[in-house]
């Protein structure tokens, strides 16, 4: 490469650091009255293939990036964010009962959902809006993506445990019992952390008598 | 050593126009000639000597006038300019700060004590105090060059400029959702619990019923020889559950043994121990 | 000229649209973590001598304007702030000293800083508070900023002028140390001048020993 002209240099300098595109008068101006026409010749080739281009834009000349590298100027970056809990169970029930409207979701899940619950999963890709349902007032039907399946490892709904399955596993106790439970594991646990292991011990086995007792009756 | 005077002559505030870098090393004649336009109007001296930014810094300008390096300094001239400086200042009616008198007094008194003989002389020596003095001046000195170079670099948007125009860059942020498989089915397991019709269930509790209490008493009373507390019916292990169930079951085959004459009951005051044994004894005796 | 690599041409694209000077980790982020230790080093060494420069400043890259095109660039802008002379001498001693306290300051000016003073500094983004000092009560010590290596076309503290030479003549040195170091080297010549020579030499070098020291502690 060779050096460039301190004219050049100068020319270069000035557009790097103008705030607005200069026509070559202008230029020419800040400098003196120099003939830039060659340099600018001399850049254009220059920056030619260069990241950075210079270009003339009517009488304005300016740098800027090349057009290529545009998408690099504006970088996307994801955000990862947990589905909120009224989310989910949305997503469930559409999942399990597909398609629904809007009213049949609050129904099953019993209290009303917003109507950003809705868009999340969709901006999500997860749902998608299936049609209206025929019948009065013709609401909105939803029903889940390929995009769905494939985030849940799913080959299709079909895949998803039944209700005697969920009841095996015990997610089909109400949650307070759920809870109760939890906090009970927890008070033993830490019981235990505390030392006097010996007393609660105790209590867990008959509590746990009882529950066996339970489920034979419920099973019987 | 020079302490600070906190009224405003001394140091010098920040928007009083300050001796541009490129004057400072001393420039004698400007100072006389600064001198001479005084003797017209002191209140030009006045300003320059509330250039000063403190004692030291005077000292460092008469000790550049002596125009050797600072480390050769003749520190005895330092002190008679100094005190020269001060008492024309006075003559000149400026006002001077607290620090500069109180640096005049202290010169006073180290050239008094190097015009001692030495063997007069006290620990710190004056030698010390006035290397300490030199020592300071070659700092300040040191200081104020570099900042005469760090000011006369290439200075970002002085002399060299960023790009006039950057397009910037741009960061877009884009939520990513994120959902367990497990989470989905959990909730959907607690929506149909939550929602299934509710049937109540009343748990089955450790209860001792009222007949197998009454067999057990009687066939315990059988073979009792002596009167015996209820308390001793009880069966010994049981849970305190049951216990209570078991004490109120016994409680009532007592009394239904009693109605039937199989038995006698017995209590010394109320709420005391209640005992019982079996009547076919009572009858025998 | 050899055409670019599309990953220089990146780094020079990103670059030049930077509104802000970039850290190495920051430009290779925002080009989906690409090695850009090459590109940068190509791009330096393609751009020295031209109009505009690519330089370091701390750990900071960014385009400037060559430093002789000033007389051209300066023009009627004449942002940069003039400071007093009180705030370039705590700027050269918090420099030159860093980090430094305000009485450590004081003690080298031989004059209270105003409170502005500082603030001047800070506002201008070249000084910051660094922590306090763990000696009675505790001050609060500064030091530069990377602003100000980049203000001041410094690659890094050690490129302070002068700062090799003010260190090697011991001009850094507190005055305490100073006096004990000239004392001795006193103490010593007088007792060469007594006829002991040997004594000297040996005690010159343990001068020269102390202060390496010290300026390998500074640098690590």
């Amino acid at each position: 490469m060779s050096a460039p002209d301190d004219l050049t240099r100068a020319v270069e300098a000035v557009l790097f650091a103008a705030e607005n595109p200069m026509t070559r008068d202008e230029i020419s101006e800040h400098l003196g009255g120099a003939d830039v026409r060659d340099a600018l010749a001399d850049l254009s080739e220059h920056y030619d293939g260069r990241g950075v281009n210079l270009v003339k834009r009517g009488k304005l000349w300016h740098f800027q990036t090349a057009p290529d590298m545009a998408n690099l100027l504006r970088r996307e970056r994801e955000e990862v964010r947990r589905l909120s809990r009224a989310a989910t169970e949305c997503l469930a029930i559409i999942a399990y009962h597909e398609p629904v409207s809007r009213a049949e979701i609050e129904s099953i899940r019993g209290v009303q959902t917003a109507k950003g619950t809705l868009d999340v999963l969709m901006e999500a890709g997860w749902v998608r809006a299936a049609g209206r349902r025929e019948v009065p007032g013709r609401p909105v039907i939803y029903a889940t993506t390929a995009d769905f399946l494939s985030h849940f490892g799913l080959e299709s709904r079909r895949d998803l445990p039944g209700l005697a399955e969920l009841r095996a596993a015990g997610l089909l106790e109400p949650v307070e019992e759920a809870m109760e439970r939890e906090l009970d594991s927890r008070a033993t646990e830490n019981a235990a952390d505390s030392g006097d292991a010996g007393e609660h011990t105790e209590e867990e086995a008959t509590d746990d008598d009882v529950r066996s007792l339970d489920m034979g009756d419920e099973s019987a | 050593m020079a302490g600070g005077g906190d009224d405003g002559a001394t140091g010098a505030p920040d928007d009083v126009p300050d001796l541009p870098p490129a004057t400072l090393p001393f420039d004698e004649e400007a100072w006389e000639a600064h001198v001479e336009d005084a003797r017209d109007d002191p209140a030009k001296l006045y300003i320059d000597v509330d250039g000063y930014e403190g004692p030291l810094d005077i000292l460092l300008d008469l000790a550049r006038r002596q125009k050797v390096d600072l480390r050769k300094i003749s520190i005895l001239e330092l002190v008679d300019q100094y005190l020269e400086f001060i008492d024309r200042a006075g003559e000149m009616k400026l006002e001077l700060a607290a620090d500069y008198l109180v640096m005049a007094a202290w010169l006073a008194y180290l050239k008094s004590a190097l015009l001692l003989p030495k063997e007069e002389q006290e620990d710190p020596s004056p030698e010390e105090l006035a290397l300490r003095l030199q020592l300071r001046l070659q700092r300040l000195a040191a200081m104020r060059e570099a900042a005469a170079r760090l000011m006369a670099r290439d200075r970002l948007g002085r002399d060299v400029f960023v790009r006039g125009a950057p397009e910037g860059l741009r960061v877009l942020k884009k939520r990513a959702w994120e959902c367990e498989w497990f989470d989905l089915v959990q909730a959907y397991g607690q929506v149909k619990a939550r929602t299934a019709p509710v049937v109540h269930m009343v748990r089955e509790r450790m209860v001792m019923t009222l007949e197998s209490a009454l067999s057990r008493v009687s066939s315990m009373l059988g073979v009792a020889i002596d009167w015996m507390e209820l308390r001793q019916f009880l069966p010994p292990h049981a849970d305190p559950k049951l216990k209570k169930s078991a004490l109120a079951s016994s409680f009532v085959a007592a009394l239904e043994l009693a109605k039937q004459g199989k038995a006698e009951l017995a209590q010394e005051e109320t709420f005391g121990p209640l005992r019982l044994r079996s009547m076919k004894r009572g009858e025998g005796e």
